[in-house]
């Protein structure tokens, strides 16, 4: 079992955070897992990316061509990516600042709102963690409650007050099912 | 210990305070400065020495200066800033001192990018620097080893009073994986005999690597390269992958080896007997295993991310016929393990030639494709 | 001569110089500054704790004439090795001994981020205004109009650009506790030069940071004099462009009593 | 009266530069004309009586070749 | 013109301004500065640009930016000193500009000694500075090869945009040998079509040697590398001496192969049959020449002054049975005819073998002798 | 807003600057010193005979927005590269743009030696206190006690030594015809460094010698402040430490008037 | 009556620092809240009148993204 | 045909000039040469020596090991090398200042009073050409006019006016025969 995830948005969206996290988790469970971070061609003010890679055997390639699952925070990101994924993978678009349809038809895509619902939780920088709980929902290898424990384990001391908020947004991201493609 | 997940260059970082680093001397320079920014608190915390040096020549002679206490001192950089210490790598060479340097390749030459590559293959092991010398160079492939080869790199080091280079790419200094350190280990207590540290109660210590008369400096060179073939004789590791059966061998190191493995596995899924030889010591290289592998096997692939530079010292130690393949990514790019399964699939349907070399049929296909 | 009645030594050579006679040339006033170097050193007893670092030119071979522990570090760079081992054993006493050539030109970035890092070494810097050892090439230091195998017809300022006064640029340094320049022309201004090693050494050996002394010395052989001439030389065209003085004094520094 | 003083010249290390020659405020150093040392050089002596035992030709020589020597005054005896 | 008895720093130094050096930098390093002298003699006479730069690297990036506007311009230096411009070199062949550098190698590694060598092989062949890159590397082994090489240097090293480096050991440096030189030719009034000289009447051009994008970056790896490929086509160039009816063979360069000529003109004196293959490229390396001459003769013997450097590249061209035997003399040390004469005749006894590396049996030979 | 009835232009963007929107982070000065190299240049009608060099930093792309030919240096060899330049075009102008990290650590040796030579270059010398494009961290620059990612407990100069003042140190060297500091955080300091750089260019454009103007930058990313905050903090931390003012002004070029 | 002035942001080079918002003396600039350009930010603009064209904007600003324009003043008729 | 000569003493006494004048008449002659120096290890105030060797082929090694020709000019050059003259081949002594017989009997030796000559002529700086002159008559390969027409070609304007002692010198150089092994 191997799979290969790729985080992408802007810098400051949270994407290596997020990515973090995942292998954090995915590490506590017993997976082998490896983070790997990109910056772009772009230095400063550009875009992000981190893949992550779960898996139950020793890890090759910490980057992959083709990932099975995409975790598109903009735009650029879906344009950069879309192609790439796996048929039959996971697209989980931010449809709050992704103005586009997905063109695919042979990928499961799962439109979350996550700015919005993170300014309805009411801090901006939940849109992650939006992304993040739609994720687990739609991948089950890994639980919410995984997340929340790493997050008690990793989060600054001066951020643990925004754990709530992080519970929440991932709780409201994994109510974001399967559409069938 | 319990697994932690670590970043390449923390975890060498920490790894290196562990086994008893006592001085690091380096300058910032993309992918490795998470190294330098993690020891500047680490250092001082326990009571030992850090400073960032004016540039690389400033910290590679710092090096020097520290080695010549016998402390365990070490350097990092990246590849302009380790073209900049070639003079200084010499000297300590020449010195017959032991001293570690990581070098974190990025891609070149120039300023080129800061994406990982391997395109520094020959400058680290075939002497970047002037005159006969013969660092030791570890290329590991993951984090966990990266944490033991820094070790080793040390007791190596110290071993044959000679550099060890711990030479990775950038992504392996970006990454971040789950990996054990090691214990905390003790800083040493006594010096070997030749440390300069003050000719308290005894006759002076002299470092130096001049020998105006060349006798003298050839006896040095010979005393060097006799040094240097205990290590050929002891040192030479390297990991093997599928190879009992296999049919066709990839050769490849770091974290194109790594690649390699992923391609290997799905080959193999695939019902194709393809097997993986890593070198884990690139100096000395792995030679024999090499010939004794093209022995057994129909054809050979060389994985690298740079214009083939280690194809060459395969190719040197391959006497017999067997067919040699280069697939490599230069610039920062990292080979996918897609694009390694179809030159797996492109040497198993054969039609393989003994003649000419292998980059020049391969930087034909790029140039095709593109 | 006879032998004289009762009578003390008023000079022997230091016992920390080794018995080995220099290679340098006749006259050449490198030998001065290596024997006070010795004298101070005996007189503070620090034999057993100093680490040299010789440099590369004409002293290359300091490491054979002290009876200490020395090292050798490539051209330019010896500011940076004797950080490298002052840093591991703070409480040693490590000096550089370095020309011109190897100080003011390739080795300014050393010397200058050693300066202004307030390392705690001593340097002691040999003002030839040229590079001896390669055979009497121009320096950062070879005088307006003078005559080397690199400047044949005269350092042309227009074209190879003005004298670096190390002292009076490394002064603005904060972290240089001692700066001085003196010359080795006189029996007066040698024995300044002395003190001025001292006062060095004693900087270093009360953790007051960087200390350096420069002295203006001759090279008879490339300047094409007698020593006697050379040393006339010194005095009458190097003294007025590098005037002896204290360039830099810290206010801790300043209460030192040699 | 001045002080007697002598010097003895290392000839093992001396080069001739004429240092001491020049800088003797007694002029009391020459250079041996007929001898030189194993490097080929004629190495510094006193030729002269008349050394005060000063030092300076020590201070000024570049090769730490000379000692010097001074008589110790005679103590005056009390009374005297 | 006449021949004139010409030392060898001097020959180079005149000649290179006789085929339009414009601009000098260069910084004071036995046994090379005798070209820096003269030049600082010789170029402000005809009002050309000579700077005694503040160090070699400061002479490297001298030439860097000189080598941007178009102009024919060099630098000079040995061993310690080439080490410290591996940086500024990667940079110019990553920028893709044409400069010439002259290397007299001196004894090493570090400070070493100022005799001659060719210990620096490697280094200037296979890339001492980090990146994929291929200087041409020129070794003459006469002051008339000397002279006439620096002109090929600029020549081919503007015709491939490419770094070439004239090779040459510190003996070829000092000694004096009759030549003679080239008629004065006029300084070059057109400058290339790249050459930043201003943005006069036309859009702006740019040197540099940054590609962030990896893609971009490997893109110009492979447009370097394949103008190699077609200097690997064109220039390969060696001599050969009494090859016809060799029954062994000699691989030597430079003074080891003008000295290896001496001990084959012995040999053959006493009835040996053996001849001299004397590469005047080592970069590109004459590797289809030395396989077909290992395809006629019966044992090969490379003689270097160093420890066995390109006796790599001898093997790594020899796919056949060939035994290859190695005699070498690091450290500043030039081996005497005699010294070969009696490797030939050591050859010619036969009872060579094919296992293990010449550079091992050779050194085994060197220690029970001394 | 309404247009206007007949307007003037009282600014607009050089022509010099290329239409390429910049990678500098927002609020970065390193802008305004773009800015301002342009407009003089387009005043003074020397588009066509600049040849810039970039430094490696973050002004690594400087080259992308200035509409002449440029060259990229190595880290810290700029002056070298320009006065490569200069030499074979000395009727050129030739610049260089750099950092504090690339200028006064890495390169020290080579601007040294190009103000001691009195290359007739200009050079622009961006002090931000950190080095930016790596991350923040501590530069030669850094002021006592300020944290940085590799001075984490803020810079100890017992350990780091004390930030290099660079216009005061390179003032004493002879060969610099023309060095001052500016600021660039307020209209009227800004309006004073572009004159300032008019005047180097001048200095340049007359052979007078090497000229060089030190720019006070904010770094608000590496700063961790808003652009507004930057600005406040080099007004109150930076400048104290680094006085603005005229360090070196040769005689003959006191006598430019802008 | 001072003069009357306008600029214009040009939104491609804008980072929305705020620099000009921050120095403009007649507090006339603010950052568009409800725009943003191809970079994502909120570029730069009038948001009240009161512009005098005195360019102090224009001279901070990092991505030389402002133009400023201002009325010529009447020329007064002679005799008036 | 080729002959290689060795000439060495102090630096100072003229040795690498002599075989400068050598090469050049070699050249002007005709013949391939090479002229080759060396310093040995110590650097400054030690010893000189130069190799020169004329032949009339292409000539392969500059330096040799075994001379067929050694000009001595003092006794740490006969200490050297006098052990590595080929057997029936020439040592050329300045016996005004080697103090030690010559212990090879395979080889010619010719004793020269050189410096004591050179006194006489009255120019110390002679002695190098009163032992050229004793080469030349001893290995007649070159012509002392020969050598004489290179001074003037070669020696510095400054120096001219002493091409008179420099003929008495090499004249009564050649004046000294060799003597039987
Ligand atoms: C990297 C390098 N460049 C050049 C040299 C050659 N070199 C040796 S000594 C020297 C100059 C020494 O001059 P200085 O420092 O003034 O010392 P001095 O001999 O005058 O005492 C040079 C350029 C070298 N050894 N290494
Ligand atoms: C030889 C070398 N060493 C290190 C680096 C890494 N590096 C790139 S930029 C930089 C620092 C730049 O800081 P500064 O000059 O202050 O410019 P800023 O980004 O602050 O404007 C460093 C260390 C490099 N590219 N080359
Ligand atoms: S060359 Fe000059 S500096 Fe060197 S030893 Fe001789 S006189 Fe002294
Ligand atoms: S001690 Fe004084 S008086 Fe005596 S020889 Fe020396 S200098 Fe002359
Ligand atoms: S000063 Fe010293 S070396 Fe010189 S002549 Fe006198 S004793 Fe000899
Ligand atoms: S990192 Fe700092 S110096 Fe670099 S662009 Fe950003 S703000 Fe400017
Ligand atoms: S021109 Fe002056 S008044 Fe108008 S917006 Fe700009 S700063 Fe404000
Ligand atoms: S100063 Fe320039 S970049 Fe900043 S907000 Fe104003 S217009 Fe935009
Ligand atoms: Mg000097
Ligand atoms: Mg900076």
């Amino acid at each position: 079992m191997q799979v290969d995830i790729i985080i992408a948005g802007f810098g400051g969206q949270g994407v290596l955070f997020a990515g973090q996290l995942l292998a954090y988790a995915a590490m506590d469970n017993g997976y082998h897992v490896t983070w790997y971070p990109s910056y772009g061609p772009e230095m400063r003010g550009g875009t992000a990316n981190c893949t992550v890679i779960i898996a139950d055997e020793e890890i090759g390639a910490p980057v992959v061509g083709s990932p099975q699952v995409l975790l598109a925070m903009n735009r650029p990101s879906l344009d950069k990516y879309e192609s790439s994924v796996k048929p039959d993978g996971f697209l989980i678009i931010n449809s709050s600042i992704i103005d586009r349809p997905v063109v695919r038809k042979d990928v499961h895509v799962i439109n979350v709102p996550a700015n919005e619902i993170a300014e309805k939780i009411g801090d901006k920088r939940m849109t992650n963690m939006v992304m993040l709980g739609a994720l687990l929902a739609n991948l089950p290898l890994l639980s919410i409650e995984t997340i929340v424990s790493e997050l008690r384990a990793h989060l600054p001391e001066r951020h643990q007050k925004l754990i709530p908020a992080n519970i929440r947004a991932l709780t409201e991201g994994a109510r974001f099912q399967l559409e069938p493609v | 210990m319990a697994k932690e997940l670590l970043k390449g260059n923390v975890a060498i970082a920490e790894a290196a305070v562990r086994y008893g680093l006592e001085a690091y001397f380096g300058y910032p320079i993309t992918p490795q400065t998470e190294m330098l920014e993690y020891l500047s608190k680490r250092m001082p915390e326990l009571g030992r020495v850090f400073v960032q040096a004016e540039s690389e020549l400033g910290a590679v002679n710092m090096v020097y200066g520290a080695a010549c206490t016998g402390a365990r001192v070490m350097t990092s950089s990246s590849s302009p800033g380790i073209s900049l210490m070639m003079e200084g790598l010499s000297y300590i060479a020449g010195t017959e001192l032991p001293a570690v340097l990581v070098d974190v390749m990025r891609g070149g030459p120039g300023l080129g990018n800061i994406a990982p590559s391997q395109q520094d293959y020959n400058q680290i092991t075939h002497g970047g620097g002037h005159g006969d010398y013969y660092p030791i160079v570890l290329a590991p492939a993951s984090i966990q080893e990266a944490i033991d080869y820094i070790g080793l790199a040390f007791d190596l080091s110290e071993k044959y009073r000679s550099l060890a280079v711990l030479l990775i790419d950038g992504s392996l200094g970006q990454m971040m994986e789950p990996a054990e350190l090691p214990e905390m280990q003790p800083v040493r207590a006594a010096y070997p005999h030749w440390a300069a540290r003050g000719a308290t109660g005894r006759g002076r210590i002299v470092h130096t690597s001049i020998y105006l008369n060349p006798i003298e400096q050839e006896k040095t060179n010979f005393r060097i390269l006799s040094r240097w073939r205990e290590v050929q004789a002891n040192e030479v590791r390297f990991k093997e992958y599928y190879l009992d059966d296999a049919e066709y061998a990839i050769i490849a190191f770091g974290t194109a080896g790594r690649v390699a493995l992923s391609a290997v596995r799905a080959a193999r899924a695939a019902g194709i007997k393809v097997g993986l030889l890593r070198p884990i010591t690139l100096a000395p290289f792995p030679g024999n295993a090499v010939r004794e592998l093209a022995k057994r096997v129909q054809s050979l692939l060389v994985v690298e991310m740079n214009n083939g530079q280690m194809v060459d010292d395969v190719l040197a130690n391959i006497h017999d016929q067997t067919p040699v393949e280069f697939y490599g990514r230069p610039g920062g790019n990292v080979p996918l393990a897609d694009e390694i399964l179809a030159e797996i699939e492109r040497i198993v349907k054969g039609k393989l030639t003994l003649n000419g070399h292998p980059r020049d049929r391969w930087l034909d296909r790029m140039l095709t494709k593109s | 001569m006879d032998m004289l009645g009762e009578e003390t030594i008023v000079y022997e050579r230091p016992a920390t110089l080794t018995d080995l006679s220099s290679h340098y040339c006749p006259g050449c006033t490198h030998g001065i500054a290596h024997r006070l170097a010795a004298e101070v050193l005996d007189e503070m007893n620090f034999r057993e704790r100093t680490i040299g670092v010789a440099s590369v030119g004409c002293s290359v071979f300091a490491y054979n004439y002290f009876n200490f522990d020395f090292v050798q570090a490539p051209h330019g760079r010896a500011p940076a090795m004797a950080t490298g081992v002052k840093r591991v054993l703070p409480d040693r006493i490590v000096f550089t001994y370095q020309g011109d050539g190897d100080l003011a030109s390739i080795g300014m970035g050393e010397i200058v981020a050693a300066a202004a890092r307030g390392e705690n070494i001593t340097v002691i810097f040999i003002n030839n205004a040229n590079y001896g050892m390669t055979g009497g090439q121009m320096a950062p230091t070879t005088l307006p109009g003078q005559v080397t195998t690199s400047s044949p017809t005269g350092r042309d300022i227009e074209v190879a650009g003005f004298p670096i006064r190390v002292s009076e640029m490394l002064s603005s340094l904060d972290g240089a506790a001692y700066v001085v320049r003196r010359s080795l022309h006189d029996p007066k201004n040698i024995r300044l030069a002395k003190k001025a090693i001292r006062a060095a050494f004693e900087v270093q050996a009360r953790g007051l940071g960087f200390s350096m002394v420069e002295l203006l010395s001759t090279c008879p052989t490339n300047w094409g004099m007698t020593p006697v001439d050379a040393i006339h030389w010194l005095e009458t065209k190097m003294l007025p462009y590098y005037p002896v003085g204290d360039y830099k004094v810290g206010p801790a520094v300043a209460e030192i009593k040699i | 009266m001045p002080p007697k003083g002598r010097i003895e010249v290392n000839e093992k290390y001396c080069k001739a530069c004429g240092l001491c020659v020049e800088e003797c405020p007694q002029e009391v150093i020459g250079l041996a004309a007929n001898r030189i040392n194993a490097k080929g050089y004629h190495p510094a002596e006193l030729i002269n009586a008349g050394c005060t035992g000063c030092g300076i030709c020590a201070i000024v020589c570049p090769e730490a070749a000379i000692a010097v020597y001074r008589e110790i005054a005679k103590v005056k005896e009390p009374g005297a």
